[in-house]
């Protein structure tokens, strides 16, 4: 099964996921005997999420990248580093079947890794791997690209190599670094090549664990003989239309949507622009 | 390259196209002859046809427009800059410039450069600030009397960012990224076949077809008397787009589910009474309506110098209820036959869109409307195929905890997960970067999830069992923690 | 009465704040005769609202810098520069009884507005204002310092002095920029001057309305006959013990903490250190 | 400068202190030949003492501390440093030193630094890393290997800090931020009369204190047999400070409220049977089981290398449990006149808490618990004057949505803001610049806002007005089109 197209039923050689508890899931690749039924029922291969096998909170800023860099079936698109292929993986989910991915990785091994996956995920008809400087060497194509996604160390000495490799008539240009240096670099080298709507953006994924809370209710003591009008007590607090559920024994339960205790405060800033035709 | 493609690069009548002022959107319906107001600004889009999108142009007098040349940075004479602020004292008359002056310069013809030209040199402050105050001081001006606008080929980005900004009550206060999530959560694609039910004005629908690129299916669900589709219709997508377009309403729902439904009851129904013609499909017809609004705007203000914080002009398309009235008036010009004609084609897409979701194999299911999510979750995932996506956006966080509770109760999916996004756009510029003052205090919680499939003879025991193991043993003893 | 004070009822010449609706306060200077009195009742004198009074939403960074510089009743501090006053207002208030701020503002017209302030205010014998550019010539004072706060364009220039100012056997400084290359420079200078526990903070405040919302209850039809197993409708979800606290007609209705559309982005970076006795 | 004051700047035995490497703190008792065990290392705390607060120390053999001369920059060699990573292979093999070796290193009484350098000579592939590639190698073995600890002084900025890091459940979750927006919207200045209804092991207490200065006077509401000072102790406060500390029991909070409390009723009442010493101020006595748990740490760990994460140790202080044991067992041990005198001052002292508390004239109200804070808030609020400040912490928001709309209900509040602060961290560095990688997910919620006179003939008219125009046009407008 190709990772571009949904199946029904696990083949051998796919590649599935197995779930077992809440945060835990790994891929497995299916041999024939095997079974991947679990306690929860069969789990079927969901191509979406190998591609985020290594770096799972990517997710979050491939997002915002596919959508502002107009990603579509039949897209050209340019991308250096491939590094593990998880964007890769997530560009030609998006441009099959018509579209194309160009990308070009400085590190021999990584492009050969990369190369080997795109085999073997049968997505190899969609992507061409190069594995060279693209701040000396460029993508190797010119005037064809829609879209150029850049992550490497020195993103400003590959934005002249990115205009050229966008079409004629423009396109849109990506460039993700993880310090405001780079950024600031980058923007500049931008501007000098006459990139237009610069934008820098940061993006974090809040997720909250949904869970059932109870919280005692105090023991603020009797009355004694006069009940004055500020009186709150818990007994008469369960008639007054409370927000929670259930309310029992001096205790108030409700869900509530937790935030995690950490989560990823920064992975990159996502720099944006256009390129116009004039 | 194909021609159909390079057809498209080009701003044709008809066509849906957005204005662009630095950061506002507008959606505009190109048309000879039809005076078009943005920010503050009239003008007429006949010298536009032609030009490729993308397309910078200035507005001359008699409102024609003008593709501008490639930047000639306009470096307003030798700068002559202060070193602090220290002398400055602030009294509001430091531009010699009345209002009326500046109107009668504008009156002229004047260009905005010279205008800006003219500003700096009546200021008795600008050579005293510091270079940084002399460029945003331009910058400003520049921005209030350049009349400049880029005219471009709509597409999500564009379009879920002018929605957000403009008329954020019509998508549910859904922001662009929170969209861009749903799109990579739901793992849309070309070829997939995908069930929809959204409340966003046909934003979300667009936003799905663009990212199939009209390979595979997508049935909207509806509710009331038809879908809602003004935004779709922005996209600008080939007629093609729309044989794989299905819709169905939200009304059937439980009967199809309980093997009840039937297409011979529908004409009959109250939700019907409606004309069919209003469920047209991004039709010049509807498009008609798009710029009607324009011209009820005042021109006179385009022109004055004000210290009023800008207000946002409506915005001329998704005037849906405009275009209810209007095709429903067309409506009743029309022929009986060719009503019934449109009926019965009507009922036959029904019917045959009733039998798609029958098979129960979708590829995935996105919700974002302003209905409570439970009822719609529980409903819809049971026309979807096992292992696949599904992603909720709600406005508020609230719904989205019990339709949690709810489908972890019923069963059949894992990885549920409720998020939001934090946006932040920065200001880089050198010396003088830093996020920028103001950002979006929200842009909705989404809850997704993928369906699985629990055979039915252990269905009640498997899925009471999978709750208790997804909370797993970490978990645990931090809730044991927080509530001792 | 004093603005380090709390007192029981308006006397003439206070200042008081008049809240009037929801977002809406506005400080007035009571005189003899007039009444503060409104439809809610008398609001008296709370001198914590009129410190914020030039800078509303400034007072979530002044919480952090309070208490990321320790201060507390009887620090010595020296502050650059003055500005509005709204940060003096608030360590006058924390470093009273029987501490002191030394306040240097480099601008003529806004160091004399803020005497002025401190005098109607009385709380002139707390705070020294001095009118003269701290990177030239510093706070004044030599190690009498607990802590030193900056708010000027350079900070970096400032840093030799603040170190001087500080006591002998140590202290806090925090610098407040809002740009990232200020920021930059200023760590560096802390560096190069000896400071310790170099940390950069920003602290962004979000606000919840609390709303009750009403969502309507899709209408889904009739099951017809047969009431399958999914069956869900809105006449039945009242009884399964729902979250909601009302529920009535085809509507859900709950409380909502709702983040306001827009909000502050961005004030400054705060960059917090520590001046070791070694 | 005072001499008390400059006492307080040396470390002194019995002082409770806070040790520090890196980001991580940890507060412990400093007494004499006392084995302390601290990331890893151990040490005697003897040689610290006579020290001045700030000191950084190095850990030489024999676990004994040497105070560190100022920063000679180690400049581990000349770095000839590689261009990029295009030729490191990662096989895993690239250090030739086993972990025996290192170890051997160690038990040979090699300096940290020294062990660095050997590292460093032993890598195969540090010479081809780049230069930011080497600064990080090295940084990150000298933290391993450099035993190297500052001893600081207790505030609410370190204890805060500390608490929030290793024991967020004894604390409710309130992190420092958190806290410090609470000290700065509650006004806690000193003079003031505060009511505080905390269970954050007494860190908000202290920090209010800390805040006052000694001056004025704070109450505290505890819930059970006691109030919990264990955070409370670790300032160091002088004794003087405790003298304006009240304490008052949550149950009887109501029958204060209708006029009904009675001090007679006291001590045959089953929540004082617990013993009275229970409640001891800070005193030696309970600081004395501060470091107890320290020696039960295996100490071999402290040099071996090993990959795993770090784990935190248990934090000395706070063991509540331990301490009410260890008192109650004493208290067995005293004689029962000693204990009668105790009672009967603290009846006394009970008479006149609910004297100033029945002056309803409190300055401020703060709570942070883990209790539900409605009830908490409508009742305690009564002995706040009006026109003062009151700020409720809640880890979640739901029960302060709940509390806000009671509020609104009862009136007699206005301004009420409900809020939660993000925090971000940076990483400064020349050329790498960047928010620092993880960030706190939450650091709990706040409801603030002020008291006001409600006059009660016009009561209950006046706070259904208020709460109607608390609700301004423009909100309602927004509402509708939410909603729509």
């Amino acid at each position: 099964m190709s990772f571009v197209d949904y199946a029904d039923t696990i083949k051998d050689g796919d590649t599935a996921i197995v779930f077992l508890g809440h945060e835990s899931m790994f891929p497995v690749k299916v041999q024939h005997g095997s079974k991947t039924q679990t306690k929860y029922g069969v789990i079927r291969h969901s191509s979406d999420l190998i591609g985020k096998r290594t770096q799972i909170l990517y997710s979050t800023d491939i997002s915002l990248i596919t959508m502002m860099l107009e990603l579509k079936p039949g897209s050209i698109v340019c991308e250096s580093g491939t590094g593990s292929g998880s964007l890769s993986h997530a560009i030609i989910r998006t441009v099959a079947p018509t579209g194309h991915l160009y990308t070009v990785e400085f590190h021999q091994q990584r492009a050969e890794k990369a190369k080997e996956e795109f085999q073997e995920h049968k997505v190899e008809h969609l992507v061409t791997v190069k594995n060279q400087d693209v701040c000396k060497n460029g993508f190797g194509v010119s005037n064809v690209a829609d879209a150029v996604f850049l992550d490497i160390p020195s993103p400003w000495e590959a934005i002249g190599h990115a205009k050229s490799a966008l079409k004629i008539e423009g396109g849109r240009i990506c460039s993700f670094s993880p310090c405001i240096e780079q950024v600031q670099r980058t923007c500049l080298a931008m501007e000098e090549h006459g990139f237009t709507e610069i934008n820098t953006l940061e993006i974090l994924l809040r997720v909250y664990n949904v869970r059932t809370i109870s919280l005692q209710i105090p023991d603020l003591g009797k009355a004694a003989e006069d009940n004055s009008s500020t009186g709150f007590d818990s007994s008469n607090q369960s008639n007054q239309g409370s927000l929670y559920g259930i309310l029992q024994q001096g205790t108030a339960q409700f869900k509530s949507g937790v935030p995690l205790k950490e989560m990823v405060g920064h992975t990159g800033y996502l720099t944006f622009a256009t390129k116009s035709l004039f | 390259m194909e021609e159909s493609a390079k057809l498209g690069l080009r701003i044709r009548e008809g066509d849906c196209a957005v204005l662009k002022r630095d950061e506002v959107f507008k959606a505009v319906l190109v048309l000879r002859r039809r005076k078009v107001i943005f920010e503050k600004q009239w003008f007429y889009l006949d010298n536009a046809i032609g030009h490729i999108y993308g397309t910078t142009f200035e507005v001359s007098s008699g409102g024609s427009l003008q593709p501008k040349k490639k930047m000639e940075e306009t470096t307003t004479e030798t700068k002559e800059a202060g070193t602090d602020n220290r002398n400055i004292v602030d009294d509001g008359k430091s531009q010699k410039l009345t209002h009326d002056d500046i109107k009668a310069l504008k009156d002229k013809g004047i260009k905005g450069q010279e205008i800006v030209q003219q500003l700096i040199e009546n200021s008795t402050t600008f050579r005293g600030k510091t270079e940084f105050a002399q460029d945003k001081y331009i910058k400003k001006k520049k921005k209030k009397y350049e009349a400049v606008i880029t005219i471009v080929k709509p597409s999500t980005r564009i379009l879920s960012t002018m929605y957000y900004a403009r008329e954020p009550g019509k998508i549910n206060h859904l922001r662009y990224d929170t969209l861009a999530q749903m799109l990579t959560l739901g793992n849309i694609r070309a070829g997939n076949k995908m069930i929809v039910m959204e409340t966003c004005a046909g934003l979300v629908l667009g936003a799905i077809m663009e990212r199939m690129g009209g390979y595979g299916s997508v049935i909207q669900m509806y509710p009331g008397g038809g879908p809602v589709r003004a935004a779709t219709s922005c996209f600008g997508f080939p007629e093609s787009f729309f044989n794989t377009l299905y819709e169905f309403p939200l009304s059937k729902v439980n009967s199809l589910v309980s093997g009840t439904f039937s297409s011979e009851t529908l004409p009959s129904e109250p939700e019907y009474n409606v004309p069919v013609e209003e469920e047209s499909n991004g039709s010049l017809d509807e498009k008609q309506t798009l710029i009607q609004e324009t011209e009820e705007e005042s021109s006179t203000e385009a022109v004055m110098e004000s210290n009023e914080t800008e207000e946002q002009e409506t915005m001329d398309l998704a005037a849906e209820d405009t275009e209810y009235k209007e095709s429903k008036e067309k409506g009743n010009k029309e022929n009986i036959r060719e009503k019934q004609r449109k009926q019965q084609e009507r009922r036959r897409k029904l019917v045959e869109t009733a039998a798609l979701l029958e098979e129960k194999n979708a590829d995935g299911l996105i919700v974002a409307s302003r209905f409570h999510p439970t009822p719609l979750l529980l409903s819809l995932l049971e026309f979807v195929a096992p292992s696949r996506p599904f992603v909720v956006y709600c406005q508020y966080k609230e719904p989205l905890l019990e339709c949690y509770t709810k489908l972890r109760e019923k069963g059949g999916v894992i990885n549920l997960k409720l998020s939001e996004t934090w946006l932040r756009n920065y200001q880089v510029l050198p010396d003088r970067s830093h996020p920028k003052l103001m950002m979006s205090g929200g842009g909705g919680y989404i809850l997704s999830g993928i369906t699985v499939t629990v055979e039915k003879v252990q269905s009640d025991a498997s899925s009471l069992e999978a709750q208790k193991n997804e909370e797993p043993a970490s978990k645990k003893r931090k809730l044991q923690e927080l509530n001792c």
